[in-house]
């Protein structure tokens, strides 16, 4: 039973993923697609930790830390783009 | 044009933070769990990263005024000299050992030399992509 | 475990090259450095190959792990000839490098990265293990790019871009090659690979992933897929050049040779047919390349071209001879590519031009440059009696044995391209009027002559000398032709 | 070390020594100490023919590569002995005449190395019993040729026939290396003797004829025969002194040594027996024929070498035809025509290099050999002109002169040949006269013309630089000596024949030395005789009416001529070769990829497909879940969107989301260090990717043609499509379970419960090692990419 | 699984293929981190999938799935990333000194 | 059904509801007009989803295996302290890269507030 509400909520991320692709891939502008591509990072996340329900396993907790971490900074990283094109200043600007 | 960024800079103190605990905990747990040297000295790689895009470079580089192409290098000369170690001991190149200590505090606790191979390479591995990082954006 | 020092020829140049690293303002110091190591290093090859006379094929397994689950060097006498080669290659070329390179050069890892490119070179031919040599030609590819971008002006940089990402290919290559390769026989050690292929007898399947493997060591060694090499040999200063026109495409040569001589030797009617068909393409390519430039950069590097076609004749017809006379080869053409390079490179300094037809009548300024140049070309065609010639002869004599008079004819003919090539640069750039009266001509630094002098003692020493080495040759190509003995040597238990 | 292997060291070493010993000698001639090297080596040689003509052989070994079976193994028998006496004794007589004939302004110390060089290798060629050996004498007296050509290398002309005749003569060398690798291969060894005792088992061998065409190539090429003679007129370039000697006297003759030394081998077959005669004959008549034409005296001497070599050489090959017989009486009838190759080959030298020695006095004392400014030297230069006349006068063939008693053995021969029983020469055999008979006439015309046109008619004294004069008398004394020869030699031959020529029969024909026939000048009214006289009455109407048919020449066009030919080959190879290369070579890396690309699908698919190794079997398959299947669809989507997105940002988005997933797929595949390894890769890539973007520009359309497109969907969907079958076929047909069961063992083995991380840091440790130093290598070339500009520190003249 | 796997292999490596068919430096250098990929799966999928556990000892199961292919992916994963980010940053600099990312115009065939 | 595994049921169903409304912020994200009201999907019902998911996990662990996992919490921790920083970065982002608001926009309260640059060409405005 629950195996199959686990599998059920994963193929639910894996959807997620797909439409938010689709948005990164029509756009129209770039910020959409940065939003996409933050809201697939939250996704992979869950998936991660149903995932690791599913198998029985901590070893893949830390992933779930990593991808938090990364996806912020991914997000920040392409925001800054967006907004500046440099991504990290070279002065200090205060 | 002067933006604003004071809610980036305090949330990513404590991102930096809590990134830099957990790139330590996973150069430490590498052993026995997921993690070890290069996924380490990645992770915290990732927190310089993160030091870079909210701040800058010149401040990164005044805070931690570190050249880190030495860094590399030292890591590289950690990882391969203490691999050399055992041919001193008629053993082959890289043997590492391990053995089992009563320390007073952590009880029975494993000791590797392989950490400090470990150590090697996640330094090399910061120093490489924090220079990498340092190096386009200084770039004019 | 006296065998650590089998690592010793990659690991010396590593530590010293990371060490350099510190001393970056001291270029003096780091030449010396380098070519102290170098020296050292080839002493120890030296060592070592008397030890493999003495007690057969070396091996060490490092962190004491028995193969095949571990990464091991094995030194027989193929790795350790062109590892004594490389690295008095090395020694020479770092000496050439000391004497012209300006603070510019010295001062910006251009040592280091030597180093490392020589450790990657000499760690391809040592070790024992399929990945590990993936990786050991990563050190030595990054290095390569590192030292042909480095001053970057628009050539380099235009030619490093192709060359980066057709070796990014290439290595991708390899390692789709090393997938299907795990997934066939699911072990990495070459002599456990070889004794498993064996043992299933190298269907086609297991022939059809050497043909990828092939096509890895071609893009490497410029064998019939050299796109990448004329441009990029031609575009960085001497030193670098000749570094690269003398190992990079050996090393190629040489994971050839043990592919297919250690693992995948069981169907030549199908791989090594392959192998002479691209061996005959890329001697008539380079031939013609050879010829139909202007720019002597380039003339040099089609002569790379045709030699590795013509040493893989020899991988071709696998006879005891060509194997033989390959070996031969290309450990003369380690020292004559070294030295054409750093001749071409000496020549476009003085005359501030690599069009052939801008120069002319060198020989009255530099007479000793010019009679470098000459014996240089003799040899390149294998004139005898310097180094090319026994080479030849082998080589030649086993495409006889085997009935492969195409590869033969078209292996002579091509040193008569070499030799014409060569003699066109001659003809021009050192006969002829000299254009430049005493006072102008530019000065020629005696020193960098030495170095140029010293490898033309090595090419006609190694020609007239040829007996000295001819054992350490034999014993090579008996190896080569019986794998046998490597794999007892790897897996034959027992620590050696 | 033996005698003789010295006797070729020797002009090596003193070679080496020129450079130190000029320094030294002040203003003396360096020519005088040269001097001394040939003169001894004539007489050590000389001291040996007693012990040879009495059929004594004289051989020594040195070894250079023994294991290899090359070795300098000498071997002196009556062939290498008159060769070796040649090559020194006019070397002696050339050096001398070459002190007073070069300018001190001339390089002196540079000519006589390679001089010596010459005589060095030149020894060698004809002392060799090892193949190889001789071959890399061979090669050595090409280059030094080569370097003696182009002796003023700062003229045009001196560079043009330096490369011609390196070129030509090398490239027959490598033929004759070819050949002398199957002798080799056929009988396992590399010495000549043994060869020619084991050789009969091998006639059937399938190499034995190829072998034989190339061992000729080398002999032909050598010897300028046609059609490869081209090039010694270019080689006329050279100083006289080179031309007398290399081009006239010995290197030349190398060929036709080897043809000599090569009879016994192959001699005695049919196919041996008309290519060389032929050839020979061939190169006779062509010679002969384009001598009459020249204008340059030295150019003529060029076509009339041409032609008598051609004429020794077919004399090799119609005595070749006596191995066929053996030593019956018939073969000693055919072994005459080899007597009087060899008796030929001594006298040639002498006229030859008398000649040549005169034109260079001509040259030298007027400033110039063109007979079109010459005539009535002879009241200026008498003495110079009785040389003339008597080397004239013995290569014409008339009496009281060597060369007419070479040329009537040479008649003799001929005709024997024309009713030769074998060799269906019977059909073709009258030929050989006529064309000998042709050419001889010929050859009397040029002869004539040499003499008179230069010596005699109205002296033209405002055509030349200077006012003639006798030359000092350093220069006379060696065409003096050479003339003393030519006329010594029509009194006492047999005093030549007896002592040098009979054992040189026996080195070319095994066991035939007794053969060789008494020389004698008179053998009453034979067809020789009618031959010679016709010869006379035909060449001096010929000579009288030259005016008037010169004009046949201009018949034959000048495109067709084979020095034409050469020029526009080499042209034409340049140039194609330079359109050929610029063809693929485009420096487009796209291009590169498809032939990359094109060459694994062909290569790879093809094995594949052709051996049968295709073989798809699913039952290995894991099961697929709905959500893997997703996020398999996700990564195709994302990856096909690549394809056709405009935008950087958006290209690296999709890049990044297929590496997200990627790193999901790590963890449905039960790799948690990889997934982490992955994701943070992937971040760290992507913001390089961004921080590298700010410096690039925007992604462009790819305005690449249709048809290139539709090439490269093509080349892509095939190279997917191949990797995908092997990949299918090896999963199906997994051979071995892999070894990694052993690292299930990590805690006991190496103390780590991460069975990965084991391997990583332990079990493949070094594979770690190597790729932190590549990780630190790309640090390292990003620093220097970045801030070593070669802008901004000071260029420095190596860096081009 | 391995083929579906498989197949995504093949259509990474398509793509990537076409990628760097095409004159624009950054397409190229997109090809070659596709190509990486692809790679690392293949070397996955070649090794067998799902066969067993995470290759950790602490989670006691019966059989775990083959953990060398995944070292090696790693070591590759590195390489690749150590590769991406010198030929990134050499685009960058040979847009800078010749001022063009299109291949077309580094032919670079008829200069000194 | 044991208390132990009527946990685990609901955490399965917490994970089950995550998935659920990871779903509905996707359709949101493809549904609405503008990149603002999109990242509206994005940074609060997704946080919620991943909420959600995360802390059925943790609730599953818990009950199954007594474990509880500080890197789960962490997590937890990590992606509400990043998640509304990421949204405000982007939009804010796309705000300044003169992004256009939805027709349906009734106000731009920014307008005099942050000075849009003008330049249509900006380097990041690619679409």
């Amino acid at each position: 039973m629950i195996q199959i509400i686990l599998t059920i909520a994963l193929s639910l991320f894996c959807l997620a993923i797909l439409l938010a692709l689709y948005r990164i891939i029509i756009g129209p502008s770039m910020p959409d697609r940065v939003v996409a591509l933050d809201m697939i990072g939250v996704n992979l996340i869950s998936g991660v930790a149903v995932f690791s329900v599913v198998l029985h396993t901590h070893a893949f907790l830390e992933v779930i830390l990593i991808v938090g971490i990364l996806a912020f900074i991914s997000t920040l990283a392409l925001a800054r783009f967006v907004e500046r094109g440099d991504i990290v200043e070279h002065k200090r600007n205060n | 044009m002067k933006i604003n960024d004071v809610i980036l800079k305090t949330v990513s103190k404590a991102a930096v933070l809590i990134i830099f605990t957990f790139g330590i905990y996973l150069f430490l747990s590498g052993h026995n769990e997921p993690g070890g040297g290069f996924i380490g000295g990645l992770v915290l790689a990732s927190a310089f990263v993160l030091l870079f895009l909210s701040h800058d470079s010149e401040t990164i580089s005044d805070a931690i005024p570190l050249d880190f192409k030495k860094i590399s290098a030292l890591g590289v000369l950690i990882a391969f000299a203490s691999s050399t170690v055992p041919m001193f001991f008629g053993q082959p190149f890289m043997s590492q050992s391990f053995g089992y200590f009563d320390l007073p505090i952590f009880g029975k606790t494993e000791l590797a030399t392989v950490t400090v191979f470990e150590a090697g390479v996640a330094l090399t591995v910061i120093g490489v992509v924090v220079n990498i990082i340092f190096s386009i954006s200084e770039d004019e | 475990m006296m065998n650590n020092i089998i690592l010793l020829p990659m690991l010396l140049p590593i530590l010293v090259g990371v060490v350099l690293i510190f001393l970056r303002a001291y270029g003096r110091i780091q030449a010396w450095f380098s070519i102290g190591v170098m020296a050292v290093s080839s002493g120890i090859a030296f060592y070592l190959l008397e030890q493999v006379q003495a007690n057969g094929i070396l091996r060490l397994d490092f962190g004491g792990w028995e193969p095949p689950f571990g990464i091991l060097f094995v030194a027989d006498s193929f790795s350790l000839l062109l590892v004594l080669t490389t690295t008095i290659v090395a020694t020479i070329i770092l000496l050439y490098a000391l004497f012209s390179a300006g603070r510019f050069l010295q001062t910006t890892y251009f040592y280091p990265t030597i180093l490392f490119l020589i450790a990657g070179v000499n760690g391809s031919f040592l070790t024992g293990d399929l990945f590990n040599l993936f990786v050991c030609f990563e050190v030595m590819l990054l290095s390569s790019y590192v030292l042909l971008t480095l001053g970057g002006n628009k050539r380099q940089l235009r030619e490093a871009i192709k060359y980066v990402v057709i070796n990014i290919v290439s290595s991708w290559f390899f390692l789709v090659a090393l997938a299907y390769l795990y997934g066939a026989v699911g072990t990495l050690n070459m002599a456990h690979v070889s004794v498993r292929v064996a043992e299933a007898g190298q269907g086609p399947l297991l022939t059809t992933v050497s043909i990828i493997f092939l096509i890895v060591f071609s893009l490497k060694a410029g064998l019939l897929l050299y796109f990448w090499l004329p441009g990029s040999y031609s575009a960085p200063p001497a030193v670098t050049s000749a570094l690269f026109g003398a190992l990079l495409t050996k090393v190629g040569i040489y994971a050839l040779f043990r592919v297919f001589s250690l693992i995948f030797y069981h169907q030549p009617e199908i791989t090594h047919t392959i192998i002479g068909a691209m061996a005959a393409i890329t001697l008539v390519g380079g031939s013609l390349g050879a010829i139909a430039f202007n720019d002597i950069r380039k003339i040099a590097a089609y002569n790379v071209v045709i030699a590795v076609g013509f040493i893989l004749v020899g991988l071709a017809v696998s006879t005891p001879n060509a194997i033989e006379g390959a070996i031969y080869y290309l450990i003369h053409d380690m020292v004559i590519k070294a030295l054409l390079f750093l001749l071409v490179g000496t020549i476009i300094a003085l005359t501030g031009t690599a069009m052939l037809n801008k120069m002319s009548g060198l020989m009255k300024n530099y007479p000793m440059l010019g009679w470098s140049f000459f014996i240089t070309m003799l040899s390149l065609a294998g004139v005898p009696p310097l180094s090319g010639f026994i080479g030849k002869v082998l080589v030649s004599e086993g495409a006889v044995e085997s009935g492969a008079y195409g590869l033969l004819t078209l292996a002579l003919l091509s040193s008569l391209f070499v030799l014409y090539s060569l003699l066109r640069i001659f003809k021009n750039s050192f006969w002829g009027e000299t254009i430049v009266s005493k006072e102008d001509q530019v000065p020629l630094k005696k020193m960098l002559l030495v170095p140029c002098l010293m490898l033309v003692l090595l090419t006609v020493g190694l020609g007239l000398g040829t007996e000295l080495i001819s054992g350490y040759v034999t014993d090579a190509a008996e190896t080569l032709l019986n794998p046998d003995i490597y794999i007892d040597a790897v897996m034959g238990g027992g620590e050696s | 070390m033996h005698l003789l292997i010295l006797a070729i060291l020797i002009p090596f070493f003193a070679a080496a020594l020129i450079p130190f010993l000029y320094r030294r000698i002040g203003k003396l001639n360096i020519g005088w100490f040269v001097l001394i090297v040939p003169l001894a080596l004539f007489i050590i040689l000389a001291m040996r023919i007693p012990d040879i003509s009495a059929g004594d052989t004289i051989a020594a070994t040195l070894e250079w590569i023994p294991s290899l079976g090359i070795n300098f193994s000498i071997y002196l028998d009556g062939l290498s002995l008159i060769l070796a006496l040649l090559i020194t004794g006019m070397g002696s007589l050339v050096i001398l005449y070459s002190i007073y004939y070069l300018s001190p302004y001339d390089s002196l110390p540079h000519f006589y190395a390679y001089l010596l060089l010459f005589m060095g290798a030149m020894l060698g060629v004809v002392l060799s019993d090892n193949l190889l050996v001789l071959y890399v004498f061979w090669e050595l007296t090409s280059i030094s040729s080569f370097l003696l050509i182009a002796f003023w290398f700062h003229r045009k002309n001196s560079r043009y026939g330096a490369q011609k005749s390196l070129l030509i003569t090398v490239f027959g060398g490598f033929g004759m290396l070819a050949g002398f690798i199957m002798l080799h291969t056929m009988t396992d060894t590399f010495s000549v003797r043994e060869i020619a005792a084991s050789i009969s088992q091998y006639t059937d061998h399938a190499l034995f004829y190829p072998a034989m065409f190339l061992v000729l190539l080398g002999a032909f090429t050598k010897s300028a025969q046609f059609p490869f003679h081209i090039w010694l007129p270019d080689a006329m370039e050279a100083p006289t002194p080179v031309s007398a000697y290399l081009h006239s006297a010995t290197m030349v003759k190398a060929g036709i040594y080897l043809v000599a030394r090569f009879t016994p081998i192959f001699g005695g077959t049919s196919a041996w027996f008309w290519t060389v005669t032929l050839v020979g004959l061939v190169t006779l008549f062509w010679g002969s024929f384009c001598a009459v034409r020249q204008t340059d005296l030295k150019a003529l001497l060029a076509y009339s070498t041409i032609s008598q070599l051609g004429l020794i050489m077919s004399l090799f090959g119609m005595g070749s035809a006596a191995l066929y017989f053996g030593d019956g009486s018939d073969g000693a009838l055919y072994g005459l025509a080899t007597f009087a190759a060899l008796f030929h080959l001594v006298n040639h030298s002498t006229f030859k290099g008398a000649l040549f020695m005169v034109v260079g006095i001509v040259d030298h004392q007027v400033g110039t050999r063109d007979i079109r400014r010459l005539g009535g030297l002879i009241s200026f230069l008498p003495i110079t002109f009785t040389f003339a006349m008597i080397g004239s006068f013995s290569m014409a063939g008339l009496p009281f002169f060597n060369g007419f008693l070479s040329k009537e053995m040479f008649f003799t021969a001929s005709l024997n040949s024309a009713s030769l029983p074998i060799f269906s020469a019977g059909t073709w055999g009258w030929l050989i006269p006529v064309i000998a008979w042709t050419a001889s006439v010929l050859t009397f015309v040029y002869c004539m013309i040499i003499v008179f046109r230069t010596f005699l008619g109205q002296p033209q004294l405002k055509k030349l630089d200077k006012k003639p004069v006798e030359p000092p008398i350093g220069m006379l004394i060696s065409p003096a000596i050479l003339s003393l020869l030519i006329v010594g030699i029509f009194f006492a031959p047999n005093l030549l024949g007896d002592h040098l020529l009979r054992p040189a029969l026996g080195g070319v024909l095994p066991g035939m030395a007794g053969a060789a026939p008494h020389i004698t000048a008179w053998h009453g009214f034979q067809p020789e005789l009618w031959m010679t006289l016709g010869i006379i009455v035909i060449g001096g109407i010929l000579y009288a009416t030259l005016r008037y048919w010169k004009k046949v020449y201009s018949l034959i066009p000048d495109t067709w001529t084979f020095n034409n030919l050469y020029n526009r080959f080499l042209a034409g190879l340049e140039n194609n070769s330079n359109t050929l290369t610029s063809f693929y070579m485009t420096g487009y890396l796209p291009h590169y990829f498809a032939y990359i690309f094109t060459f694994f699908v062909l290569v790879a698919g093809g094995t594949l497909v052709f051996t049968g190794a295709l073989s798809i079997d699913f039952s290995n398959d894991a099961p697929v879940k709905p959500y893997e299947f997703l996020l398999v669809l996700v990564m195709m989507i994302a990856a096909v969107a690549i394809l056709f997105v405009r935008s950087r940002l958006t290209s690296i988005l999709l890049n990044g989301v297929l590496g997200f997933s990627i790193a999901i797929l790590f963890v449905l595949f039960r790799a948690p260090d990889l997934a982490l390894t992955q994701l943070v890769i992937e971040t760290v890539t992507t913001v390089l990717f961004l921080l590298c973007f700010y410096f690039l520009p925007e992604l462009k359309k790819d305005r690449i043609p249709r048809n290139a497109k539709i090439r490269n969907a093509a080349i892509a969907i095939a190279g997917g499509t191949t990797v995908v079958l092997i990949a299918l076929s090896v999963h199906s047909g997994k051979l071995f379970e892999s070894i990694s069961s052993y690292f299930e063992n990590s805690y006991e083995l190496a103390g780590g419960k991460n069975i990965v991380n084991a391997i990583l840091g332990d079990f493949r440790g070094f594979d770690t090692m190597l790729e932190s130093l590549v990780l630190f290598i790309a640090g390292i070339g990003v620093y220097t990419l970045i801030r070593i500009k070669s802008g901004k520190e000071p260029k420095k003249n190596e860096d081009k | 699984m391995e083929t579906l796997i498989i197949l995504l292999v093949g259509v990474l490596t398509a793509v990537a293929i076409y990628l760097v068919l095409s004159k624009s430096l950054i397409r190229v250098i997109l090809g070659t981190a596709i190509f990486s990929h692809a790679v690392h799966l293949l070397i996955l999928s070649m090794g067998g999938l799902k066969k067993g556990t995470v290759p950790l000892l602490g989670e006691e199961a019966e059989s775990y799935v083959d953990a060398l292919p995944q070292a090696l992916i790693l070591t590759a994963i590195v390489i690749s990333f150590a590769v991406t980010a010198f030929i990134l940053v050499l685009a960058f600099r040979a847009y800078q000194e010749l001022g063009t990312d299109d291949l077309e115009e580094m032919r670079g065939v008829n200069d000194e | 059904m044991s208390i132990r595994e009527i946990i685990e049921f609901a955490g399965a169903l917490l994970i089950l509801i995550g998935s659920v409304m990871a779903v509905i912020s996707a359709i949101g994200i493809l549904r609405l007009p503008d990149v603002y009201t999109r990242s509206h999907a994005a940074t609060k019902s997704s946080t919620l989803a991943v909420l959600l998911s995360l802390t059925g996990t943790f609730i599953y662990f818990w009950a199954s295996e007594d474990f509880i996992s500080v890197r789960l919490l962490l997590g937890i921790t990590f992606v509400f302290l990043t998640a509304p920083v990421a949204g405000h970065l982007i939009t804010r982002a796309a705000y300044r890269s003169n992004v256009k608001l939805s027709e349906s926009s009734t106000e731009d309260a920014l307008k005099d507030v942050i000075a849009r640059p003008q330049n249509p060409d900006n380097k990041s405005g690619d679409s």
